[in-house]
């Protein structure tokens, strides 16, 4: 529809009756012309007014392969990247949890903490006590949960700021992880065990049709959702995503999918921590943008008091998010574990929540609450730890590599603030 | 083998692997050894042994995790013996026998990692413990028997520190009146010298004869609260950094341990080369110890020395780890002439 | 209007640290009755619309609801018994659309994911009628207008099912369409059977709309008029308290100058 | 009113992301004249007032200032020329207390520090000639009711020593008193020779006081009118851009329900 | 004035020119009577509206000064006490950092690093390159207020949240820290240089006179501040304390000021540290709330957008914060320096940042933005030295010391913040 049209309709035409007589549709709204021409003049409008979505990062990812590959050769090796998608699982996972406690404005201190004293659960039982594998997983895994819902009950009904109870909570469960650990300090897990299998497993042993098929399957997916969606809407005369831009969308991803694919497949395979990360990923993203809880996380993050009004349960919501985010922490626990065979005490400690938090920020999450999605935990913990492998594979000077991953992540932010700057004095902040 | 140094690495990197080893060390906050000494002498020994060879270096920052990726990386980059320092000694099991499955080699340098590595380098810790006791001991002279002691041992999570504390306490208990302080200062000087405060509060100025501190770094921090507190008593460390020689010099401090960096780091190097070249490495590791999961691993094992005002000259001077002009700066020139090293 | 109240007040009573908002406050609202709520700046209108919806708990006094005692002491409560509020401060959550406001809280669902089609239509509809102009439903809240916003506010009220609707200064920043569009609505409401309590400092607009008149002065009841038998100025006295006022003053002296 | 206007606004233009908020939109104020900007719901009032503020920088167009073109940059630019804003949304510090917020940015001082005791004593003369009830000077603004907000952003407007003052909205939230008197001051600032653009949406106000009236109709100007010669309806129809909306609609019904 | 009174005057008698009909005193407000019993009974209302203010934290100090006693019957030694004043003097130095920062409603994570960083200039510059002392210490901070220059830039004017700007300084500082360093690492400050006497100095080497003058100085300067400030307030006519409060306030600090400077006498005397610490509080504070410049940062902390309508110029206000806190880190720095005899690379690492920031939280400063005061450093941070000093006095195991630290600090929260919440519901908050 053009614009003119419409306004023309609305001011000559002004129904009798108590029905309305301004249309609900703005005229001086620029709308987006129809098919394909209309996509990519929207786009180019979107790149120019700052509106740079993931772009950015994925272009940082770009340059950062290229930078590492033209450095040493080896950084775009099946192997290499093969270790990268086995190594993101861990601290992608409390970037996960992470972006939950972002989107509600808050903060979570002890997610480390938490992962190393869920990694120290679950191989002491396993371990020392002797215990089935997947039920002491389970019960480090539960253990998280109840320390979350403990957070969140001092956040959300005693009104202690979280980031004073979970910074507590990093002191006092990084005790408990020493206790936990006892007098003999760490713990290896067991050979061929399910927590040494979470890092080291490939679907199949290697077999190349897992990988095939988990890609194809992704895509199919994808693509298939974005159909029956836009034909929905169409079909209720609201506006839609055109078929020719759906068909683009499909088409990337089926690209990125396939490569990945067939780079993973020169190596050994489907590694589990990947499906495993991904798939957490896909199903927290649906339960944030598609069900009526993520909603509430969304209001609550932008105003406690409108969520309060409108009957929201808010203590549960932040309670909640606690535990899942702590749940989350404790997954990742696990595969830190795994990925360095033994839960030790300085698991979890050190820079394992600063990554997490900058991989939130760094894929687009907000600091400041009700803005951000789980696939930002994913972008940006593969940015750091390209940056990390890139930087082990170069061997530079450890002073050098920190002040090098101070300013990368400093310059991706840069981008994505300018960005987002630009975008909030064009009215979408 | 000699040649020239600073060959082409680009050439080394994809021409491959049997032209590089891996280094990798724990960590740099607590000690400043790993960057100053181990890979520098490391480097220049591999240099000096084969020509072409390079070291790749990574350091963990203390992280078990961070280590295994940079090892992982190593074996991604097709190197084919690493030099692996542990973190955590007992986390390496794993990753030690999938790069044994893939036919890398791993030296356990200073830490004895678990797994079935091919040979072991380090300083006896315990004996280190021991002749930290002992000095302490030397350092009352006759007051000994009647000494009360303040312990500020390493971090609970260091196993080292353990071993310290131990062979500390093989001598001390018996020689010395009690042990009457003892807690972690957690490698940090700041908590050291706190807890040293607190000691002074409980016992009292006279309380204590002497401090056993497990580092040099939390050492200087004790002696800062007890200057403070007019109290002067003997107080050692170990590391051997130039601010403990020069406090050493000035008589703040007692003694030092100075592990001899250089054959460490010297041995592991011709360890890594020899299997890297396939040769036998019982030529250089001839002693034999078990680890908690491997036995009759082939080792050498290297004896720290003490060192005090007495001994800078025939020690750290002599090894070239510090120069006289490093010690003697400014304030230290007077003690240094009375100590005769000016 | 006979038979129990919807909702009736008894005996109020609302305190904050020092100040003592109100005191002893009446007030009964009966099914398909609009009464409107006024009283000077400060006066403890809010309040009390807030002491309803259940974001205060009350400190003193009962409230009933169809002749029965209940407790509100979340928002919640309220509207489970079904009170829908609009606030004077509008309460939205800037950063999620024009579709997530309205629906917050009652989403609707499809094999239990959120149904975005349907709320989306249904939100053009609701907006229609208020006609109001909004550049997309799609756009988040902090990015519209005073009067958008106002609006969404009031659509808010009209998702689900209420029995009792209280507008605390609808149309405050509304302009005069949409003004009467709303005093329409409130009508609408009336004529469906709900109790309407509003809230305006608009007398004209009280005048044209309500049936009964209730005024708050410093947090007491100060007298609840029926509307048909009551003059402006009446009104007014009650709400400043003196005949002799501000308004009055400047009417005289406009009216010395004119001539 | 003869000579250069002390604000003209020439050709302005405004754009927000997909939103065309303002398209060349002319505007003259001169000194002692109360000029009314009128227009619907998001017709870009507030905004044309934002960029006059320099809270938003045009994007096309000039503004002109006693004949001499300037630059709005940012809010400190139009008040050192001497332009003082009530905004709609108040832009309050909910934080700090009601002196506080009075004197923010220009706070009294003696030995170089803050003198408390000053200011204290004017803020309490300035509410007074606004004749509100304010529990305390001292109260954070958070703990006020929404027309004691706005009565504390009027009197904010007059510390200072403006040639402009522009009120957004000012007696939205007001009662019937204080309305009174925000129009007194609004006649007392002309009578001082200041220039006054006054928004509002409630005619009756702006035919009391305005000498002008502007109308902004979908981000456009819709004519200006001399206030004496202008009927009521013909500024609705230019507001609403029909002569027949809702509310004629709506008289026309009761009209005929009358009968 | 009682108020019926004032209702009854102003319904009465309304003036009949344009002048106000209302009276700006609301009769709803219960408002104090004058002389010392009205002040009592506000007290007593206060104490039960929840609105503790100090008193929780002073009580707080109290109990655990108590309990250390009761078990180790050291605590209360002078020397322990002296101990304690020495050592708050570099983390509650950063805590003032922090309360800057965080009445702006934001976070610096960077000022570990930052003391870190500055402490390794002004050793190495003293040390090593034999610069005078005095210089390479105001090198060292005024390179810590380029620092925080640099992230104030990065925050205020390219729009990168603080939170990730600080991170990314986290890191790199550290890094630069070790480069600065060098290889030989630790360097020792000079014997009875200025760096060594920052911690050891005792004022007139230990000359009681000079802690009884100072004790009362304070608390002269503190009577007749008071004292000046209602004479002026009553005669505007504004409501005024009553002489009796004042009297009463000065004599609680006259106690607290004499008790502690006898204590101090006990031992070595006045501590030059606690000397500095508590001036820097104190100007501090009187530039936050006596000056222009104070109340802009409050007006940024309450609301941006408000804070720049009114002309304030954020940017500035914001980068000028950074500094500052930057600074005061710097400062705290040199201290821990100055108590460790060295500068070394772990100097500000680990908890020191956690502590400070607990500090300031502690001793009631929001979190949120816009609340607060420099004394909050004070009071939290001797709060968090105590039970570190006490527990060391016990000999606790290291993991329970972790535990009961984390403890103690969630109790001291608590009680607060459920006091604030009450204090909310009262609407004052
Ligand atoms: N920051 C912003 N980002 C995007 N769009 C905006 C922004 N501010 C205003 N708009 C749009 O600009 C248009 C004009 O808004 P404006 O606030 O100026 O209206 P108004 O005339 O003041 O209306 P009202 O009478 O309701 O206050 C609206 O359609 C609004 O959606
Ligand atoms: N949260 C709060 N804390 C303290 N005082 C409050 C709070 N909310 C309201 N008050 C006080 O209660 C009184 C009544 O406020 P309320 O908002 O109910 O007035 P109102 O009648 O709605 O006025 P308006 O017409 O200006 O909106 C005011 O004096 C106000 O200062
Ligand atoms: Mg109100
Ligand atoms: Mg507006």
């Amino acid at each position: 529809m053009t614009t003119d049209q419409t306004t023309n309709a609305a001011e000559k035409a002004p129904e009798p009756a108590a029905a309305p007589a301004a249309p609900a549709v703005d005229p001086r709204l620029l709308v987006r012309e129809a098919g394909f021409a209309g996509y990519l003049a929207e786009f180019k409008r979107k790149m120019k007014s700052g509106d740079l979505g993931s772009v950015p990062v994925v272009l940082g990812l770009i340059l950062i392969g290229a930078i590492f590959q033209g450095i040493t050769g080896d950084f775009l090796n099946a192997d290499n990247l093969t270790n990268i998608t086995k190594w993101v699982a861990g601290p992608g996972l409390i970037a996960v949890g992470i972006v939950f406690v972002l989107l509600l404005g808050e903060i979570d201190l002890s997610l480390g903490s938490i992962a190393g004293v869920s990694a120290a659960i679950a191989a002491v039982l396993s371990v020392r006590s002797g215990l089935n594998e997947w039920l002491a997983c389970l019960i480090a895994i539960a253990a998280a949960v109840a320390i979350g819902a403990l957070h969140g009950f001092f956040f959300a009904k005693i009104g202690v700021p979280a980031f004073v109870v979970t910074l507590a909570g990093l002191l006092a469960w990084s005790g408990l992880q020493m206790y936990v650990l006892g007098d003999k300090g760490t713990v290896n897990v067991l050979n061929d065990g399910v927590l040494a299998n979470l890092d080291t497993y490939f679907l199949g042993d290697g077999d190349v049709a897992f990988t095939w098929g988990f890609a194809v399957l992704g895509i199919a997916l994808f693509g298939a959702g974005q159909f029956l969606d836009a034909k929905r809407r169409g079909d209720a005369g609201l506006p839609a995503r055109p078929m020719s831009e759906i068909a683009l969308r499909t088409g990337v991803l089926a690209v990125i999918g396939l490569v990945a694919a067939y780079m993973l497949n020169q190596d050994r395979g489907l590694p589990l921590p990947l499906v495993i990360f991904l798939s957490i990923v896909v199903i927290t993203d649906f339960v944030l943008r598609r069900t009526s809880y993520g909603r509430q996380i969304f209001a609550v993050g932008g105003s406690v008091e409108a969520a309060r009004r409108a009957g929201i349960n808010v203590a549960w919501v932040r309670i909640s998010v606690f535990m899942i985010s702590a749940g989350m922490a404790a997954l990742g626990g696990l595969f830190i574990a795994s990925q360095q065979g033994s839960a030790d005490k300085l698991l979890g400690s050190g820079n394992v929540l600063m990554n997490s938090i900058a991989a939130a920020v760094i894929g687009g999450t907000s600091l400041f609450g009700g803005r951000g999605k789980t696939w930002s935990a994913l972008l940006g913990i593969l940015v750091i730890q390209s940056i990390i492998t890139g930087l082990d594979l170069v061997h530079v000077n450890q002073a050098i590599q920190y002040m090098i991953t101070g300013a990368v992540l400093l310059g991706a932010v840069v981008l994505d603030s300018v960005s987002r700057r630009t975008q909030k004095s064009s009215g979408r902040g | 083998a000699c040649g020239k140094a600073g060959s082409d690495k680009k050439d080394d990197a994809k021409g491959g692997d049997s032209k590089s080893i891996g280094l990798l060390l724990p960590e740099n906050a607590s000690s400043v050894r790993y960057e100053s000494f181990d890979k520098p002498f490391i480097e220049a020994k591999v240099k000096e042994l084969c020509g072409d060879c390079t070291v790749k270096y990574s350091n963990a920052e203390g992280s078990a995790a961070k280590q295994k990726q940079q090892f992982d990386t190593l074996i991604a980059q097709g190197v084919k013996v690493i030099i692996l320092d542990a973190f955590d000694a007992a986390s390496t099991q794993s990753w030690v026998k999938e790069a044994a499955d893939k036919g890398v080699k791993v030296i356990a340098y200073d830490r004895l990692a678990t797994g079935p590595v091919s040979a072991y380098v380090s300083f006896d810790n315990e004996k280190v413990g021991e002749l930290q006791g002992q000095a302490l001991v030397d350092a009352l002279g006759a007051k000994a028997a009647d000494a009360n002691i303040v312990m500020i041992n390493g971090d609970d999570a260091d196993p080292n520190a353990g071993k310290f504390k131990s062979g500390a306490h093989k001598v001390l208990d018996g020689k010395v009146k009690k042990v009457v302080y003892e807690q972690s200062g957690e490698w940090k000087p700041t908590v050291a010298g706190q807890k040293i405060g607190a000691a002074i509060t409980q016992l009292g100025k006279d309380g204590f004869q002497a401090v056993y501190s497990a580092n040099d770094g939390m050492a200087a921090a004790i002696i800062t609260q007890l200057k403070s507190a007019n109290i002067n008593v003997p107080v050692g460390g170990q590391d051997a950094g130039l601010d403990a020689i020069q406090r050493l010099v000035s008589g703040e401090q007692s003694y030092t341990i100075y592990k001899a960096y250089k054959p460490l780091a010297d041995s592991a190097a011709e360890l890594a080369v020899a299997l890297l070249q396939g040769k036998d490495v019982k030529a250089v590791a001839s002693a034999s110890i078990d680890s908690d999961t491997d036995k009759g691993i082939p080792a050498k094992l290297l004896d720290p020395k003490v060192v005090t005002k007495a001994n800078i000259k025939d020690t750290v001077i002599a090894d070239k780890l510090y120069t006289v002009a490093d010690i003697c700066t400014g304030t230290y020139a007077d003690a240094c002439k009375a100590a005769g090293l000016q | 209007m006979t038979g129990a109240p919807v909702l009736a007040l008894r005996g109020v009573s609302k305190r904050f640290g020092a100040v003592q908002a109100l005191t002893d406050v009446h007030l009964e609202v009966h099914a398909g009755e609009v009464v409107a709520l006024v009283g000077d700046n400060g006066a403890g209108k809010s309040t009390l619309v807030k002491t309803i919806a259940g974001v205060h708990p009350i400190d003193e006094g009962a409230i009933e609801w169809e002749g029965s005692k209940v407790a509100i002491n979340r928002p919640h409560d309220a509207q489970a018994l079904g009170v829908a509020t609009v606030y004077q401060d509008l309460a939205l959550c800037d950063n999620l659309d024009v579709v997530g406001n309205l629906f917050l809280g009652r989403e609707l669902r499809r094999f239990g994911a959120l149904d975005e089609v349907a709320m989306e239509k249904r939100a053009k509809e609701l907006l229609d009628t208020l006609s109001i102009r909004i550049p997309s439903v799609r756009i988040p809240i902090a990015a519209l207008s005073g009067g958008q916003r106002q609006v969404v506010a009031i659509a808010r009220a009209l998702v689900g099912d209420p029995k009792i609707v209280i507008l605390d200064e609808p149309t405050a920043a509304l302009g005069v369409e949409q003004t009467a569009q709303v005093l329409d609505l409130v009508e609408r409401l009336r004529d469906r059977g709900l109790g309407v309590i509003l809230i305006s400092h608009n007398m004209a607009d009280v005048k044209a709309v309500a049936d009964t008149v209730a005024v708050l002065r410093l947090g007491r009841n100060n007298g609840v008029f029926e509307v048909a038998n009551t003059s402006h100025e009446e009104i007014i006295s009650a709400i400043t308290g003196a005949t002799e006022n501000a308004v009055t003053r400047r009417q005289a002296r406009i009216a010395e100058e004119a001539k």
